[in-house]
C-alpha cells in the first residue's frame, strides 16, 4: 500500500494523505494560485463577449443600438485619454463619497444600537431616504450646495450608506446573547459590551454590507454627476450617449465596472486583515 | 476486525496531534479512550469520521472498516461539542442523522421520540436547543447519534455533563441496548470507573502527540449491571487506568 | 443693487445654465466666448455644468442668471410663477418636428399617425400639440404615447415606436447621415402656429438689478448666434474647441450648423434673437387653450397673461 | 420589604420583579405596544415636517424649488386619485420584478454555493451588471422587449437581486464548519448539507440583504419606467416635473416612501414567520 | 453573610424552574451545588449575575452581597458552555474581566500568562479559542474568570470535561489558592466527590422547579490535600450525597 494524495479526507482504506480542504492544494502559491482563481472569470468574459460579437456580426445591428466588443475595445482605446481624464474625478468622488458614506452608516448604526428608541425613531427614515430620486432632490442640492464637490459626495452616501447601515444594525443585534450576558455578568458598561462583543460580532455582517455598497459607489458617483459636474464618466456618458455613440457609453461603462470589481476584490483583502478569526469557507 | 487503524497521523500546521496511530475494534466491542486532554482524542474521532480536514488538518494514514476502505458514513459521531441546531426543535435534532440516511421524516420522528422519556427529555420535544439545560443538550446530542443507526459509535465525552445519576441511569442504558444493536462502540472518556464498567478494552493514550500507550482489557461478564461497580475487578482496572495516566 | 455698475463692472461672472450636454442649439454661445466678445464687453461668463436640473427651476431661483429654454417649458415655468424672461430667440422657428423613418410608406401625412405610438419626453404640452396637427391634417388625433425620455430616438430608429419629436439640425442630420433618413412634418405645414424654439432666458429680479451688464451680455450672444448664422463653419469650428472631447462626429456639427445659419436662426427679416408678441402668444396661447398650463397654486389656468410681459427685445442691438 | 417591579434584572437588593429584558413590559399588548413602538418614528418625522414648514414659510422660496409638506399634502389629496392610477401599474410591476429578482438571486447564490468555479466566474460579473448604468441600457432594453413588462421586470431584478444574492452567497458561506462536519460525518450529500445546514444558517443574513434590497424595489419599479411606460409613479413624477409641479413629485415620493417602508416592515413579520428560532435582539 | 438569597423564583414562560430558592454563603466560603440535570443549577447562576433576564426568564426573588443590595459586579461566573470569543486569542479571551474592569491591557495580560503555564495552556496563548481542545477551552473560561478578581466566584461545571488527572490538577490548584484570595465560591459540579473535596458545605437541588432539598457541611480541615481523599469522613459525605440524590 503505497501512500496517495487525495483532496478528500480519510474516507478510503486505502492510504490517504489529504489536507486541509480549506486551503485548496496548491503547488506553488503565488502566480500559479491568482491565476487559476481568475481563470474562470476570464474564461466566461470571454465566451460571453465572443457571442456578443458574433450575434453583432451575424445580425448587422446598427453600431448606434449595439456595438460589437471589438468596437467598443477599439474605440475605448482611441479615446483612453478623455476616459481617463474622465475617471478621475469620478475616482476622487467616489472616494471621499464613499469615506462619507460609510461614516454616516457607522454613526447611525452606532446611535440606533445604542438607543432603542431612535432604532424605532430612525428606521423609517432612513428607508424613505432610499426612496429619494436623485433627479427630484438635484435642483434642491444645487441651489442650497451649488455645483461644487458637495452635493456629488452627498449623493453618493445616500446612495451607498443604507446597505451599510443595515447590515451593521443587524449585525450588532444578531450578536450572541450569551457572551453579551457574560460580560455584562463582568459588570460592563453599553459601551464595553459594544466594543468587546456587538462590534467584532458584527463585523462579518459588515463587510458582506460594504460589498454591496462599494459596489454602488462608483455607479452612484456616475449618478451625482446628474446634479452637476463638468468632468466625469457620468458626464462622459451623457455627452457620448447624446451623440449616439453607444461604443463610447459602453466603453465608459467597462471604466466603471472595472473600478467597481478592483473596489470589491479590495474589500476582501481588508476584511482579511480585520477579522483574521474569520473564515467563510468561500470553496 | 471491525474498525483497522493504522499508522494514522494527524497534524494542524506544525502541531503534531497523532503520530502513527494504530488501532483494532473487533464487532460488537467497545473500546474506550482515555488520555490528558488535549492529547488529541476529539482529532481521532475527526479523523476517522473524516472531516478532521475540515478545519484545517493534515492526516495521513489508514482506516479500513470491514477488512476494506470505508464506505457510506459507518461512523455515528457524537462530538464534544454537541453542535444542535438552534433552527431545529430538539425532536427534529435527534432525527437528524436518520433524515440524512432517507428515513422518512415520520418514522425518524418516531424511532427518536420513543427514546425521549429514557433520556430524560420528555416534554422537551418542540423546544428549541438554546432552552436547554447543558446536561440536556448532551443527552439530546447522545440520542441524536444512537438513534441514527450506525455501524460504528464514535461517542465523544457523551456522559461529561452529566449528574452522577442521570450518568449511571445513561451508562446503564447504553449497556443495555449496545448488545441488542450490535453497535460497535468507541468511547472518549475521563471518567476512569465509567472506561472500566463500560468497556471490554481501554486504550491509554499518551500526551500530545499521541500514540496508544497501553491496552487495558476488562475482563468482566456482560451485561453489566450495578454491581459490577463493587468488583474489586473493576476497581483493579481503575486502579491500573489510573496509574497508567499518571506514569 | 451693485450690479448696476457700468458694463466692465467685473464682480461675480454671469452664470448660464445649459439645457443639455453642448450641441448646436448652443453654438452661439460658445461662438461668443470663443471669439472673445464676452471679454470684449468686460464681462466673466461662467457655463454651469450640465446637470438634471431644468435651466428654468435654476434660473428661476438664482441659482443661475441665464438658461437655455424652450417656448414650451418656458411658458410652463412662466405661468407656475418662475422669476424668469425670455430676452433673446434663438432659434426663430420650429426645428423639431414630427418625425417617422423615411421608409416608413404606409405613413404620409400627420393622419397617418392615428392608433400608432408615440415616443415621447413627458412634457405636458406634447399630446395635444401632436393632436392638433393630426387634426389639423384630418385625423382624428387619437394615438398611443409611452413616455421613453433620452431613449426616445432609439425606440423609433428600432421600429418600437412609429414617431418621435427630434430637432431636424441634430437628430435628422445624425439619422442622414447615418443612412437612415427621417421623414419629418413640420408643425407649420400643418395648420399650426410658428414658434421660439429654443430662447434665451435671464432672471427677471437679476436683469432688473444689473441692466447694463445684462445688455453687455444678451448682447455678446447675439453677436454670436450672428457670427453662427453668417460664418456656420466657423461657429460649429468654436463650438468643437470650446467643448474639447464633447464632440465625436465633427460632420454632425458641421451640417447642423450649416442647417441652423441656413433655415433658423433669422426671422423674416433676417435679424437674429428678435422676438414679437404674436410669435408669443400663437403657441403659448395654444398651450393656455389646453388647458394643461397651471398657476403658481396648482390650478389650471386658461386666461391668457399679457405676452408681451415674458419677453424683451430691450437688451438686443436693433 | 415589598415587591416592587423593575426592568432590569435582578441586580439590587430590594426584592425585584423582572421580566424578560427582550420583549419590553408591556401592559396590554396588541394596540399599545404598537403605539408606543411607531411613537418615535412619528414623533420624529412631525418634528422633521414641522420644521420644512418653517423653513419654507420663512424664506419664501418659491414652491416649484421647495413645496411646503402642507402643500405637497394639500396637492397630493387633490391629486389622489391619478397617484392612485399611477401607484397600481408601479405596485404591479413591482411585484412581479421583485419576485423574479428574488428567483435569480437564489437560484445565482445557490449555484455558486455548490460550485466554487462558478463562484469565480460569476463574481465579476454579479459586481459589474451593478455598474450598468439603466440610462445606457434602456435603449437596449426597448428594442429587444418592447414596451411590455418585461423590461420593466429586468431593470428591477437588475437594480435589487445582487444584495440578496450576496447576502445569501455570504450567508451560505459563513455557516458554522462544524455542522457541516457533523453532517459529513453522516454521509450527507451536499445537497443534504445544503438543505440541513447551510441553508436555514443563511437565514438570517438573507434577511439583512433582503431588506437592502426591498426599499431598491420600488424605487427600482420608478426607475424602470424611465425605459418606457405609459403610467405609473415614475411617469407621473416625470410628468409633474416637466410641468414644475414639484409638490406633485415630492407626493409621489412619498406614496413611494410609504410603499417601502410598508414592504421594509413586511421583511420582519415573514422573517418571524419563517425563522421562529431567531432573536436578534430588537431592543 | 457574603452572599444572602431569598426566595429566588425563576421562570421561563410557564416552566417554573427555581420555586423560593434561599440560600446564604459566608465569606471565604466555598459551596457546592449538585442537583439532577436540568433542575435549575445554571439558572440559578444566571439569576445571581443578574443575566436571567437576558434569555427571557422572569426573576423575583432578593439577592444581596455584603447585607447591602448589589453594586458593581461583585460575581465572577463561569458559564457552562465556555463562551470563549472567536474573534479574540486565547490569551485575550482571559483578560477580559480584568479589562472590563478597567485593568490596562498590558497588566492584565501579564497576569492572565501567569497562570498559562498551571493551567497546561502554555504555548496557546495566541491560538484562536477554534484551536484549542475541549478541556483546553474549559481551562481557559476558568482562567479567564479566576484571573478576573471578583469577590464571588460563580464556578460552573469548571472541570467537567477533564480528564482524572488534568482535574485532580485544577482541584488542588484551586484549594491552593481560594484561600490566599479569599474568594467566595459557588461551585455547580455532578462530581460527588469533587464536591465533597472542595466544599465547606453541599447544597442538594431537589428536581425542577428547585429548592434546596438537604445541606451537607463537610468537616474536613483546610486546606485539602490529596491524603484527604482516602480520609473516610469524605466517602462518608460522598454517600450521603448520593443517598440524597437518589431520595
Ligand atoms: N433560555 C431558556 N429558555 C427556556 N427554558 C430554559 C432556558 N434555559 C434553561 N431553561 C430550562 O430551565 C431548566 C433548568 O435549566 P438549567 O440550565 O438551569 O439546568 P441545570 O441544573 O444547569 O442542568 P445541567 O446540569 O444539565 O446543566 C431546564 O429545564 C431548561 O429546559
Ligand atoms: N482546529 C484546530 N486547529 C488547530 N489546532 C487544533 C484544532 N483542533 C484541535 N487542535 C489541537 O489539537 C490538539 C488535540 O485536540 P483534541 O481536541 O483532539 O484534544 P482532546 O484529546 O480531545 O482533548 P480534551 O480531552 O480536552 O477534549 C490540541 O492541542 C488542540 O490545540
Ligand atoms: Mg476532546
Ligand atoms: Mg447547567
Amino acid at each position: 500500500m503505497s501512500p496517495v494524495s487525495t483532496r478528500s479526507p480519510v474516507r478510503t482504506a486505502s492510504a490517504v494523505s489529504t489536507r486541509s480542504a480549506v486551503s485548496p492544494a496548491a503547488p506553488a502559491p503565488g502566480r500559479t494560485t491568482l491565476l487559476r482563481r481568475l481563470a474562470p472569470a476570464v474564461l466566461v468574459v470571454a465566451a460571453l463577449l465572443t457571442l456578443w460579437q458574433a450575434a453583432v456580426t451575424l445580425t448587422g445591428v446598427r453600431p448606434q443600438v449595439l456595438p460589437s466588443p471589438l468596437r467598443v475595445l477599439e474605440q475605448g482605446w482611441a479615446f483612453r485619454g478623455a476616459l481617463w481624464d474622465n475617471a478621475l474625478p469620478t475616482i476622487q468622488v467616489t472616494a471621499i463619497g464613499f469615506a462619507v458614506s460609510l461614516t454616516v452608516a457607522w454613526a447611525i448604526a452606532i446611535a440606533v444600537d445604542f438607543s432603542p428608541w431612535l432604532r424605532r425613531a430612525l428606521t423609517p427614515l432612513l428607508v424613505a431616504s432610499q426612496t429619494l430620486p436623485v433627479m427630484a432632490i438635484a435642483p434642491l442640492l444645487i441651489i442650497w450646495f451649488g455645483f461644487g464637490l458637495l452635493p456629488k459626495v452627498l449623493v453618493i452616501a445616500l446612495v451607498t450608506f443604507f446597505p451599510v447601515a443595515v447590515g451593521l444594525i443587524e449585525g450588532f443585534a444578531a450578536t450572541d446573547r450569551s457572551a453579551t450576558a457574560l460580560l455584562r455578568s463582568m459588570g460592563a458598561s453599553r459601551l464595553q459590551q459594544f466594543r468587546y462583543v456587538r462590534l467584532p460580532g458584527a463585523l462579518p455582517s459588515f463587510f458582506t454590507a460594504l460589498r454591496v455598497a462599494i459596489t454602488y459607489a462608483v455607479t452612484g458617483a456616475i449618478f451625482a454627476e446628474y446634479v452637476g459636474a463638468r468632468a466625469g464618466l457620468g458626464i462622459f456618458m451623457q455627452l457620448q450617449k447624446n451623440q449616439f455613440r453607444t461604443d463610447l457609453v459602453l466603453a465608459a461603462v467597462a471604466v466603471t465596472a472595472v473600478l467597481s470589481i478592483a473596489l470589491f476584490g479590495l474589500t476582501y483583502a481588508v476584511q482579511r486583515l480585520v477579522t483574521p478569526w474569520y473564515r467563510g469557507d468561500h470553496r | 476486525m471491525k474498525v483497522r487503524v493504522r499508522d494514522l497521523a494527524v497534524s494542524y500546521g506544525d502541531l503534531d496531534v497523532l503520530s502513527g496511530m494504530s488501532l483494532d475494534v473487533a464487532a460488537g466491542e467497545l473500546v474506550s479512550i482515555v488520555g490528558p486532554s488535549g492529547c488529541g482524542k476529539s482529532t481521532l474521532f475527526g479523523a476517522l469520521a473524516g472531516i478532521a480536514g475540515e478545519d484545517g488538518a493534515t492526516v495521513t494514514g489508514t482506516v479500513e472498516v470491514d477488512g476494506g476502505p470505508v464506505r457510506g458514513a459507518p461512523f455515528g459521531l457524537m462530538p464534544q461539542q454537541d453542535l444542535l441546531f438552534p433552527w431545529r426543535t430538539v425532536l427534529d435534532n435527534t432525527t437528524l442523522g436518520l433524515e440524512v440516511a432517507g428515513t422518512s421524516r415520520r418514522e425518524a420522528r418516531a424511532r427518536a421520540q420513543a427514546l425521549f422519556e429514557p433520556f430524560g427529555l420528555a416534554g422537551f420535544e418542540q423546544a428549541r436547543p438554546g432552552e436547554l439545560s447543558g446536561g440536556m443538550r448532551q443527552r439530546a446530542a447522545l440520542l441524536r447519534t444512537v438513534v441514527g443507526g450506525r455501524e460504528v459509535l464514535l461517542l465523544d465525552e457523551p456522559f461529561g455533563a452529566l449528574d452522577a445519576l442521570t450518568r449511571t441511569a445513561m451508562q446503564e442504558w447504553l449497556e443495555s441496548v449496545r448488545d441488542r444493536y450490535g453497535w460497535t462502540t468507541l468511547l472518549i472518556t475521563h471518567d476512569v470507573r465509567e472506561a472500566a464498567f463500560l468497556s471490554d478494552r481501554v486504550l491509554v493514550l499518551s500526551p500530545r502527540p499521541a500514540t496508544v500507550r497501553r491496552e487495558i482489557a476488562v475482563d468482566l461478564p456482560r451485561p453489566r449491571t450495578r454491581a459490577v461497580l463493587t468488583d474489586p475487578r473493576l476497581a483493579a482496572v481503575e486502579a491500573e487506568l489510573l496509574d497508567t495516566l499518571r506514569a | 443693487g451693485s450690479g448696476a455698475s457700468g458694463p466692465a463692472g467685473g464682480g461675480e461672472p454671469i452664470r448660464v445654465a445649459l439645457d443639455w450636454t453642448p450641441n448646436t442649439n448652443h453654438i452661439g454661445l460658445f461662438a461668443a466666448q470663443q471669439a472673445g466678445f464676452f471679454r470684449e464687453a468686460g464681462l466673466d461668463v461662467e457655463f454651469l455644468p450640465y446637470n438634471a436640473t431644468a435651466p428654468e427651476t435654476l434660473v428661476g431661483s438664482g441659482a443661475a442668471d441665464f438658461g437655455i429654454s424652450f417656448q414650451d417649458t418656458f411658458t410652463y415655468s412662466r405661468a407656475a410663477g418662475a422669476d424668469i424672461t425670455s430676452v433673446m430667440a434663438i432659434l426663430q422657428h420650429w426645428s423639431s418636428a414630427i418625425a417617422v423613418r423615411a421608409d416608413r410608406t404606409d405613413i404620409r401625412s400627420p393622419r397617418d399617425l392615428d392608433g400608432k405610438v408615440y415616443a415621447g419626453f413627458g412634457g405636458p404640452g406634447e399630446v395635444p400639440k401632436l393632436q392638433a396637427v393630426i387634426r389639423a391634417d384630418g385625423g382624428r388625433g387619437e394615438f398611443a404615447t409611452e413616455i421613453l425620455d433620452t431613449a426616445a430616438y432609439e425606440a423609433l430608429y428600432a421600429g418600437r415606436a412609429d414617431f418621435a419629436e427630434p430637432f431636424a439640425h441634430v437628430e435628422g442630420v445624425e439619422a442622414e447621415l447615418r443612412g437612415e433618413p427621417l421623414k419629418m412634418f413640420r408643425f407649420t405645414d400643418h395648420g399650426f402656429p410658428d414658434a421660439y424654439n429654443v430662447l434665451l432666458a435671464g432672471n427677471t429680479t437679476w436683469l432688473q438689478e444689473n441692466p447694463d451688464r445684462a445688455r453687455a451680455f444678451v448682447q455678446a450672444v447675439q453677436r454670436g448666434y450672428t457670427l453662427a448664422a453668417d460664418r456656420p463653419a466657423e461657429a460649429a469650428r468654436m463650438l468643437k474647441e470650446a467643448n474639447p472631447g464633447a464632440f465625436t462626429d465633427d460632420a454632425l456639427v458641421d451640417r447642423g450648423a450649416e442647417l441652423l445659419a441656413r433655415e433658423y436662426l433669422r426671422d423674416e427679416q433676417g435679424r437674429v434673437g428678435v422676438q414679437t408678441a404674436q410669435r408669443w402668444a400663437g403657441f403659448s396661447g395654444f398651450l393656455y387653450d389646453t388647458g394643461t398650463v397651471t398657476g403658481p397654486d396648482g390650478a389650471p389656468v386658461r386666461e391668457k397673461p399679457d405676452f408681451s410681459t415674458w419677453f424683451t427685445n430691450d437688451y438686443l442691438v436693433r
